[in-house]
């Protein structure tokens, strides 16, 4: 249900875009006010909710520690998995963002005649890891449409994404990956039933709308080739806050800047604020010093507890037949 | 709360049938106990019962079996302070059924 | 009760979830899973809100009129209070990676014992009220409302996840369910929805300083008579003092170590270490208990009844503290107690008063655990151990989880038993270190009512030592944590009949030589010890 | 706030990172290129036709080339019959450059401004122009 409803929300999208742009025109709309809100919610959406976060405090060092802990000398310690300085745990918080270091732990369980086994399963590392690089490495070659003169480090990227060297114009490998990973992605979700059913529409709809988003890029690029100077006119026109609209960008590149709008304006709302939000996890981030540095809790109150002279008040009697020492006689 | 009717009066017990205020407790209550197991209570039984009791008494607590084991050994002999005798008597465990029996909570925590 | 299955019926696990929407399945509570309801004396005795009979099972749980405000409103205040919570109620992807790694999903194949899915209990709660697109999008955005039945569903896997912390290892964003299940246990207990089996102890705990309501007159007649089995097994006298001013080190160890075997073993292996060092320790009766029930309550209530430890520490004059074999207690006091009750500028960083170790790793917290004390001895040759008195057991060792993934002490227990045993085999690796499994029964669940959840919670444990009782003839399953050594028992009695359970320090006392000690016959069991059985018998 | 300045630090990097194309063009006017086709050879050309039209030429002239080269170098075959029929030499130095001897003017410029980097002239030796 959750995948149908996300899926038909992806297709009217596109034909939004799509009837905007054929039938009403509307290349100012979709080419100008919709990328401008999109990104200025995306933004704003952004800082709000990592401030949001920022205001409940963490009150307690709580990592969780996944190797031998400092102790005795002779002891060798996990200075990552277990880190007991902020180098360790920045080591490790960069491990986990760029490597999805937990995540390449994964197992999988499986039981056959009453025992349990557990099988290494890389494939979801596997394929978040390849669908997250390759976002990202696609997000920093389009800045080739939002810089002039192109820097060479985005010529470079480019040129290691094409380095198959097949084709005109050259194929670069990323775009197809993102479009690949993100259905093994949506796969795992129709054919696991487990994750199946845990999967929300949530879960479905930005998954859609990055497929669609890939698929118009794709076919923008090799099989529709639209006028690539045109739609860097619009895009420059944007980012040097003169918006212009080019005459004869084809309807396909309006789509595909409407998804990426879509999915900008709804990131800040959405669970792909995990993004943000895995810098700030407190199981991650943290050292494991406790024992060497006491940790503040800004809203610590004083509780009643029962104290010793209560105790003893209760059991003196007692205490004193036991040949227990007491304070009062 | 679950109660338990005998000669007329109502006690209350608690989910698993112990007593939740130990001194209601009468040596009738423990013989009617015993018996809705299908059990009659010997003498030996009773020593158990008794045994616990004092304890209790003395410590606000059910003794654990090592030291039930021990203390029997100590006032009767060797041959009954062990485990498996303590067993026989009480088929579902001395700590659980004879403490059941003898009207005391059973302990919590970390046991 | 309910009839436990026999682990052949048990061990048929379905993991296939049902078609239908768990949104719109109510918890069907099931005997044997879930505990009773706790009674209204024990909230009365630590103030906490509505005391009243009620049964989870009955329909009517007495609830106090405006319980959807109190909950809300406790919600609100947690979402502000803990950034781990609302973090975790955001950025959940749902991409299922801890599914698998649940020992209650692993041993029910209930969905909803999936980590995920014990967190979108609350998540969708979350959604209705507190974000945005809930309130706009309602169910469409995963949300829904508190209702009664949503509110049983939140107790029944409140009380099925034991806060081991292993779907955290796995977890892409280290979302730790503990810490969910944590803050939902705090909220059921604004309405007075705790088990009885948990507020017991902190009831007894709040009182006489420990869970199972010894008394001080108590503590030390139990003490005593562990003195007594010691003279009989090893001929020496031991004096521990009690309540002792002046005294370099207060011991603090959990009270399941004073009161249920396997764990008077383990602490009749402190006493006679102790004693072989000359140690100049006290024991609290007070401060009797590391573990703490509060933690399974509400932060409150552990910050209440860990305040005795720092205070008896001050009382007692003491110079550090050192803490026995547990396993919530350590990390209580590595993750809290300091927060809660520090600074500690009245105790000094801990030294060895044997090897001169000075332990500046916890130069803050002022407490060494008693297996990093008895490994540095042991490097150092301190002690005259002799481990053939152990070989009759083939040990294998289980990682507790909280010492584990809350503090991550591995090689110090491990370093101790391979110095008193020769026959010791490591579990498969899936399945110790940080990633161990709970032994089902921790966080309170140890009660009688549920053990059909015990021994499928356990399952995964039990499963691993089965392996290597097979492979390796394991008879013994050694450990640091007095919950495994009460829960391992039944646990391994159900699924692998013939392996023992016990502390780290009972295999120490066993191999310890003491000076002047007499011939030893038996272990501190008081069973004979094989060897000699077998040259008497020849 | 509870660790502010780190957040704060972590907010403003990701600020300027997402950013970056907007401070660093804003004010600027862009400038759509104008490939310059006024080389000698074209002014001199009575019809000024490429070998296929403007539209397909923009469009595909990179397609088209890849299959000159396939076509040339790995078949042989030198002759273009284009789609109206005409023959041309498949060559990128003596047919194409021939008329677009102004590489600067004409293929750079709007390949600087896409960003495209056509590898081309990893083999070929780009014409000679005057040095600006």
């Amino acid at each position: 249900m959750g995948a149908l409803f996300s899926f038909v929300m992806v297709i009217l999208l596109v034909l939004l875009a799509y009837a905007g742009i054929k039938a009403a025109n509307l290349q100012i709309f979709f080419g100008v006010v919709i990328p401008y809100a999109a990104i200025l919610t995306f933004l704003l959406g952004f800082v709000y909710r990592m401030l949001k976060w920022s205001t409940s405090p963490v009150p307690f060092r709580i990592p969780t520690t996944c190797g031998q802990q400092k102790s005795l000398p002779w002891v060798k310690q996990n200075k990552i998995e277990n880190p007991s300085t902020a180098l360790g745990a920045t080591v490790r918080m960069i491990l986990e963002v760029f490597l999805f270091r937990s995540l390449f732990r994964n197992t999988k369980a499986e039981l056959r005649d009453g025992r349990l086994g557990y099988g290494s399963s890389k494939w979801l590392w596997l394929g978040s890891l390849a669908f997250h690089v390759s976002f990202f490495t696609i997000s920093f070659r389009h800045l080739r449409l939002f810089l002039q003169p192109v820097p060479s480090p985005v010529h470079f990227v480019e040129t290691l994404d094409g380095f198959l060297q097949i084709g005109a114009p050259t194929f670069l490998i990323t775009g197809s990956i993102l479009l690949l990973a993100a259905l093994f992605l949506l796969l795992r979700r129709f054919l696991l039933p487990t994750i199946r059913y845990i999967s929300l529409p949530a879960d479905y709809f930005p998954l859609f709308l990055i497929i669609a988003i890939a698929s118009t890029g794709i076919l923008m690029r090799y099989f529709l080739k639209i006028d690539v100077v045109s739609v860097k006119e619009l895009t420059m026109g944007l980012v040097s806050l003169n918006p212009m609209i080019p005459e004869k960008i084809d309807v396909i590149f309006y789509i595909h800047l409407f998804l990426i709008s879509v999915l900008l304006a709804y990131f800040p709302f959405s669970k792909l604020m995990h993004m943000g939000g895995v810098f700030l996890s407190p199981t991650r981030n943290l050292s494991n010093n406790n024992r060497m540095v006491r940790h503040i809790n800004p809203w610590n109150y004083p509780v009643k507890a029962r104290t010793y002279e209560e105790y003893e008040d209760e059991f003196r009697e007692k205490m004193k037949n036991a040949g227990i020492p007491v304070e009062k006689e | 709360m679950p109660t338990l009717e005998f000669e007329g009066k109502t006690y209350d017990v608690d989910e698993e049938g112990y007593l939740n205020d130990w001194q209601v407790w009468s040596e009738p209550l423990a013989g009617q106990m015993a018996k809705l197991d299908g059990l009659e209570l010997s003498d030996a039984h009773w020593d158990v019962i008794r045994f616990l009791r004092d304890y209790f008494q003395k410590y606000q607590i059910a003794p654990m079996i090592k030291i039930l084991v021990k203390e029997i050994a100590k006032t009767m002999g060797p041959e009954k302070g062990n485990t498996k005798y303590l067993y026989e008597l009480y088929p579902a465990g001395p700590a659980k059924q004879a403490c059941r029996y003898a009207g005391l909570p059973k302990p919590t925590g970390c046991v | 009760m309910a009839k436990l299955p026999t682990p052949d019926e048990l061990s048929k696990i379905n993991y296939k979830p049902p078609e239908k929407r768990w949104v719109n399945t109510p918890a069907e509570f099931k005997d044997g899973f879930w505990c009773f309801g706790t009674r209204p004396k024990y909230l009365q005795a630590v103030d906490m809100p509505n005391p009243r009979e009620w049964k989870p099972i009955e329909d009517d749980w007495k609830l106090p009129e405006n319980w959807k405000e109190i909950f809300l409103e406790g919600f609100a205040e947690r979402l502000k209070k803990y950034r781990s919570f609302r973090l975790f109620m955001d950025i959940c992807v749902r991409c299922g990676a801890c599914a698998d790694k649940c020992h209650f999903f692993l041993g029910t194949g209930d969905p909803k014992n999936m980590p995920v899915l014990r967190a979108e209990l609350l998540r969708s709660v979350y959604r209705n009220y507190f974000t945005t697109s809930g309130k706009l999008l309602g169910k469409l955005a995963g949300a829904r409302e508190i209702t009664f039945d949503v509110l049983r569903e939140l107790w029944y896997y409140a009380f099925q996840c034991t806060e081991c912390r292993r779907c955290s290892v796995f977890c892409p964003y280290g979302i730790d369910t503990a810490e969910i299940t944590i803050i939902c246990r705090e909220l059921l207990n604004l309405l007075g929805l705790n088990t009885d089996w948990t507020m017991g102890p902190v009831a007894n705990c709040y009182r006489t300083g420990n869970h199972l309501g010894l008394e001080p007159h108590t503590i030390k007649s139990i003490i005593e008579s562990m003195v007594e089995d010691i003279e009989t097994i090893t001929g020496i006298k031991i004096e521990p003092t009690f309540n002792r001013k002046g005294a370099e080190i207060l011991f603090i160890t959990p009270s399941g170590d004073l009161f249920g075997d396997p764990g008077t073993y383990t602490c009749m292996g402190y006493m006679m270490l102790f004693h072989e060092l000359g140690l100049n320790y006290t024991w609290s009766t007070l401060a009797a208990e590391g573990g703490n029930f509060g933690l399974f309550t509400s932060n409150e209530m552990a910050k209440k009844l860990a305040y005795k430890i720092y205070a008896e520490a001050k009382r007692l004059k003491v110079k550090w503290i050192l803490g026995g074999e547990c396993g919530h207690m350590w990390r209580v006091w590595n993750q809290y107690l300091e927060t809660w009750h520090g600074p500690t500028d009245f105790l000094e960083t801990p030294v060895s008063p044997i090897t001169g170790t000075k332990f500046d790793y916890t130069s803050s917290l002022k407490a060494v655990h008693i297996a990093e004390f008895t490994a540095d001895l042991i490097k150092h040759g301190k002690l005259n151990l002799n481990p053939s008195r152990n070989d009759y057991l083939k040990v294998t060792f289980h990682d507790s989880c909280n010492t584990a993934r809350g503090m991550g002490i591995f090689e110090e227990p491990r370093h101790i038993i391979r110095n008193v045993c020769n026959h010791f085999y490591e579990m498969p690796e899936n399945t110790i270190r940080e990633q161990t499994f709970c032994c089902g029964s921790g966080s309170g669940l140890n009660a009688g009512e549920n053990m059909e959840l015990r021994m499928r919670g356990g399952f995964p444990r039990a499963n691993a030592v089965k392996h290597v009782h097979k492979h390796y003839g394991i008879n013994m399953l050694a450990n640091i944590c007095a919950i495994d050594r009460a829960a391992l028992k039944p646990l391994m009695d159900y699924w692998v009949p013939g392996v023992e359970v016990c502390g780290v320090h009972e295999l120490v006392g066993n191999a310890l030589v003491m000076k002047g000690e007499k011939e030893r016959t038996t272990t501190l069991r008081s069973e004979p010890l094989p060897e000699k059985e077998a040259k008497e018998n020849v | 706030m509870y660790n502010g300045w780190k957040i704060l630090l972590g907010l403003i990097i990701f600020l300027a990172v997402a950013t970056f194309p907007f401070y660093s063009n804003i004010g600027k006017a862009t400038v759509k290129p104008e490939p310059k086709i006024d080389t000698p050879v074209i002014n001199e050309l009575k019809e000024k036709k490429c070998v296929e039209s403007k539209e397909f030429m923009k469009a595909e002239h990179m397609q088209l080339l890849n299959d000159w080269r396939d076509s040339a170098v790995r078949d042989g075959n030198r002759i273009y019959v284009a789609q109206d029929g005409e023959k041309y030499t498949i060559s990128l130095q003596n047919t194409c450059m021939k008329c677009h001897s102004n590489k600067k003017e004409f293929c750079d410029k709007c390949h600087n401004y896409a960003g495209a980097k056509p590898y081309c002239w990893d083999c070929h030796i780009a014409p000679k122009e005057a040095k600006k």
